[in-house]
């Protein structure tokens, strides 16, 4: 075990990945230099061939990275979030729906490192957390990591993986730190992580948002609220039957979502256990999820929009009235 | 070794390079051995056959979606992938029959792939504009015009990356070479030396639009020069001028030149599409202008000329088509008798490592 | 009032608002021809400028709308929800975000006709539903017409509506017929339909799937079932409140949706209920939505993917259990 | 009425078209106004003290986000604005604060919008990357990289069908060049005759990577051809020679003659950017590359021309560059002491037809 920060642990991730398998490489805009943090040194160890410098040309380099996992290689494309609308064509058209509608000929073992920038001022062209979006679309698996361990694991989990991963690398997250096993170690998809055991509500939280949940619960035991908190790692494959099973449990639920609220991974998860813990349930399915408005560049309205350890501690309370 | 002459294409003026290319053409000899020139026949009936019996079986409503004709432009793709290996690549697009059927894709599965069954390329979960054959090499076609374009250049850049010889096809259309996903591959391919060829069907519409209102330049091939690598346009009616055209571009890329952009000047002799899309007829081609199209079938000229010049004769040309009709037959045999996908099929096939069902 | 086609109601639309307003203008590709049938006779009567062939360049007209838009021309474009992944960064970062992020500067006028194939063996490349990916980014109000007068109102509110709008046309409605009201009558945003009203269970149905939500309720009579039935007609803005008050009423809800389940319009209702209406339940909220696989060709797996009267009619028995 | 003559470019091989251009230029007569002259510096100045202003600011913590500068490119913006009036368009890209300053834009109203306070440009709202004036023609910055050129192209639309005489011009980078964006707006505008200048900013880098290393053709400009329409690489570091060539394109597009792509090969003397993206320096460009264009900063090859010229004194020159960093001053003032909006106005500005928040 060692103290990692969140881009390191992506950073290992792709250096173990890329030593394991010669099929491995990476492309994407700047990656040489590592101008996004989680590439350097892939240049020096890796050579020209198998870390790439693409063109600002989205749409073409998703579509090469495609076609290149078609025959053999395992590609990985690093991105922002907020780039994938120029690149959506490639993303939806072919790499969500190609192999089942070639009845299961293509495997396509592509990996696409998208960071949501967001809560720093970068304003609405660069905030996506776009996530739920693509849960809509089936085909792509979405891995949405909150910790350094997990990134790591769930990134090395994806690269090995014959199916198209988009790993959401939450932005507010990079400079996190936190324990990272030695060795090689992966995370299954579909698992959630219970993190904290609890008796009287359920918090689901996504990404940035599990260390809010964590802190929430951390303020609710002051007022004998014992919270249990999941953080489902991967959204596709979810892992219901954790959720469901802890509001069995505790008769209630929140769930917390960075990304907008409207048709919301939250609301996915409320929709889920309203439709089959219902009975479980012994108050409202609280959401907290951002504001539905686009991120706004100045800092007096941008902390406005996204959940908060307040909004959520206000929530699990709505939830016991 | 035959000295092929090649009659002037109608309708399109011509560029540079169509005109040096005609040239060189013009009374130059050309090595073609037998076996081939008769491969390029057959494969050019597989398609007329299947297509016309595609028309035939459609409008009697045995199985419904769109399908779109590549009746007059056989010439191209049998060209291009007379030039290709079994282990080289294609990828295609809406107007999708005849691509794999040119590189070799089984007529069976193919025929069962538009009945929707089982037995046909993708079980039937693909239909007309989705046959694939990973086996040899077909990529896939692709209903969303311009998007197997990309994936096409990073087949390609695999084999750069690994230092494979395979090189990748693809085509499109000339509606399509307006598409930003083509400015990006060309220029993707270039700046890496990809072996790629790019492949242009400009049988001069997009639906109804000519494209003389929506390319702005005179020849697809022209835009070549925006990538800094060789545009050709072809006369697309002339099988033995794609395949040399074709030629010279898996030349280059297996080379590690990079890659070609080759227009094929043709013309589609039915309409867009069956089935989706009503398109009304008529208004936006004169009927001269498919009439003088149609005297250019890619079929008849090749023919003509092999028989001609004595490497085939017209009884041969006769069985071939023959035998590929009846190919075509057995064909929608197989496929009226190919069983539906049973219900528990449908979620098959999503991951290559599933995940349960949401 | 007199018995129209859907896809003739969309050119009384087009016609009607173009005569209106000299602003209004038309863009597409093949629309001149009417290709895929709703623009009949424009060219004839308002000119090639006013009605424009577009090359096949999404991303590049889409975008060009938002511009003339922008100017104060007021664009209608025509196109497939499949062809929209390839104009999705102007829909996103241009027609979505630019009024916000320009702080109320831009008015964006234009309207998306975007026609959804599915159900006739298109297959996964031409079969989107894609409205509920577009219901989680904000900026873009998505009307989803489920009869003739609804599809010809709700155009016309959309032409004359000052923000981007996205109508979502649904081809399997393309040749139904219904009552049109005559003259100039527009239907307004934000005011869901209640096609039947019902005592027992509220079923909200989206598009071509409230036909056949009416057909169950007529089913379910039979067995002394009473069913309401709810049109939202518009997603954003969606009307809450009557969804709500129904439920009231009637203590249980079916969702249904022509989208793919995951985080369907369908799940938002659900999660929107179950936050704000759940003292209402009486039972598990239902889902009725597309199953999470790309559209089959083969019509043997396409029929089992959507939503049917029969799977409605169990799923209000199963809420009623 | 003034001879200009030009030094030459470093460190860009150029085209028949610079060289063309070039020429044309040397020792060619130049007609312009003293009072466009003295504009053009000033906004030139304006632009410098800003980006100065704002590296400071930003390194000192008043305000976070990304800010991108666009010192030693100011004669780009400002030469093509120049030619335009206040009635015309503009859009431009992260690269965001010379265009709207070039095109007459408020310094207060900016330097606010990048403090996030409520009498910016946008309300705080959009900041750096986001600016926009809509009342003088700044139809807005873009911060995904290409998706302003198909709106700006989509104004010149609306001019065309309505008969305006307005005309549009959209700025982006070498690296943009290479987004379909740019590829279907040129052929959009190609063929439509739109009154459209597409302006790349060619300073041969997109953030790290060379445009050698990512775009296929030599210059940028070379690609006009694959549209059709004129393509012209200018001496960036030139604002006349900019001006020039965009009045030629202002006039083409006025006159119903359609698009003109000019390309100003220019440098950005500082960082790709403060904030966002933490790039590391040095690597990617020679200390060597940077000092010889540092010799080419656009504000002093104008300033020593016109003074040499007897077109303006220095002491006006010097005036006007103070003038334009009291501005800038002022603008800091200014903006510190606008007050950052209330959360009430979180909601605010979504529609322009509101509905209910969900
Ligand atoms: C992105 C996209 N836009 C529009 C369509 C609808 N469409 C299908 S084929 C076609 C015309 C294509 O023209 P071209 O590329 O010249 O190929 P051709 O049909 O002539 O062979 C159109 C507009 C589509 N399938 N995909
Ligand atoms: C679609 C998209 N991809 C990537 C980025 C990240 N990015 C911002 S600026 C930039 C470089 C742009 O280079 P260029 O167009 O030459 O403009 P310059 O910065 O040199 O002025 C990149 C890669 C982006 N903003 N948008
Ligand atoms: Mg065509
Ligand atoms: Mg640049």
């Amino acid at each position: 075990m060692a103290q990692t920060i969140f881009g390191e642990a992506i950073n290992q991730a792709i250096i173990e990945e890329m030593r394991r398998d010669e099929s491995v490489f990476i492309m994407g805009e700047d990656i040489r230099r590592s101008v996004y943090g989680a590439t350097a040194n892939l240049l020096e160890e890796f050579g020209e061939k198998r870390v790439i410098d693409t063109p600002l040309s989205e749409n073409g380099f998703f579509g090469a990275a495609i076609g290149a996992s078609l025959v053999g290689m395992r590609p990985i494309v690093e991105t922002l979030t907020s780039f994938m609308w120029v690149g959506m064509d490639q993303l939806i058209s072919q790499a969500a729906k190609m192999r089942y509608m070639f009845g299961g000929q293509a495997r396509l073992p592509v990996v696409y490192r998208a960071t949501m920038f967001y809560g720093g001022g970068s304003a609405a062209h660069h905030s996506d957390r776009s996530y739920p979006m693509f849960m809509n679309m089936p085909g792509l698996k979405i891995i949405v990591p909150s910790s350094p361990a997990d990134v790591k694991g769930l990134l090395k989990t994806a690269i090995r993986d014959d199916d198209p991963c988009i790993v959401f690398e939450d932005g507010t997250l990079a400079g996190s730190r936190g324990e990272v096993p030695d060795g090689d170690r992966l995370v299954e998809f579909g698992k959630a992580n219970v993190l904290r055991q609890g008796e009287d509500c359920t918090v689901v939280a996504i990404a940035g948002s599990v260390s809010m949940a964590m802190n929430a619960a951390e303020e609710l035991v002051a007022e004998g609220v014992s919270v249990e908190v999941i953080d489902p790692r991967t959204m596709v494959p979810l892992d219901k039957q954790t959720i469901l099973d802890s509001v069995e449990k505790t008769g209630r639920l929140v769930c917390v979502d960075p990304a907008h609220k409207v048709c919301s991974a939250a609301s996915e998860i409320a929709s889920i256990v309203a439709q089959e813990g219902f009975w479980s349930l012994q108050a409202p399915v609280v959401k907290v999820a951002s504001e539905q408005v686009h991120i706004p560049y100045t800092p007096a309205l941008e902390k406005l929009v996204y959940p908060t350890k307040d909004k959520i501690v206000e929530a699990v309370r709505e939830t016991l009235d | 070794m035959a000295i092929i002459s090649v009659p002037a294409p109608c309708g399109l003026s011509r560029t540079a390079a169509v005109r040096d290319r005609r040239q060189a053409e013009r009374g130059a000899e050309v090595n073609i051995d037998k076996e081939l020139l008769r491969l390029m026949l057959r494969r050019m009936w597989t398609i007329r056959h299947f297509e016309v019996k595609v028309i035939e079986v459609h409008s009697a409503g045995e199985f419904t979606g769109g399908a779109h004709p590549y009746i007059g432009e056989e010439a191209v793709a049998v060209g291009v992938c007379a030039a290709l290996e079994d282990t080289d690549y294609i990828a295609g697009n809406h107007r999708s029959h005849g691509h794999p059927l040119a590189k070799g894709g089984d007529v069976k599965g193919a025929m069962a792939e538009l009945y929707g069954r089982v037995d046909g390329y993708c079980k039937g979960k693909g239909g007309s504009m989705h046959l694939a054959d990973f086996s040899i090499g077909i990529l896939g076609e692709s209903g969303i015009v311009g998007s197997s374009v990309p994936v096409a250049t990073g087949a390609a850049l695999a084999a750069k990356i690994r230092g494979d010889d395979f090189v990748s096809a693809v085509f499109f259309g000339d509606g399509a070479s307006n598409q930003g996903a083509c400015h990006e591959s060309m220029n993707l391919a270039s700046i890496w030396d990809l072996p790629v060829i790019f492949v242009c069907e400009n049988n001069q519409y997009a639906v109804t639009t000519s494209y003389k209102d929506s390319v702005a330049v005179e020849h697809v091939a022209d835009r070549a020069v925006a990538y800094n690598m060789p545009g050709v346009s072809v006369d697309g009616q002339d099988v033995i001028a794609m395949y040399e055209a074709s030629m010279e571009a898996v030349k280059r890329a297996r080379s590690g030149q990079g890659p070609t952009l080759i227009e094929g000047l043709t013309y589609r002799f039915d309409e867009h599409s069956l089935g989706l899309g009503r398109v009304r007829r008529g208004a936006y081609r004169s009927e001269e202008e498919i009439e003088k199209w149609k005297k250019r079938d890619p079929i008849e000229i090749f023919t003509r000329r092999v028989v001609s010049l004595g490497e085939l004769s017209e009884a041969d040309c006769e069985a071939i088509s023959e035998e590929e009709r009846l190919k075509v037959e057995e064909a929608v045999e197989f496929a009226r008798n190919s069983p539906y996908p049973e219900p528990s099929e449908l979620h098959e096939d999503m991951w290559a490592n599933p995940i349960a069902v949401p």
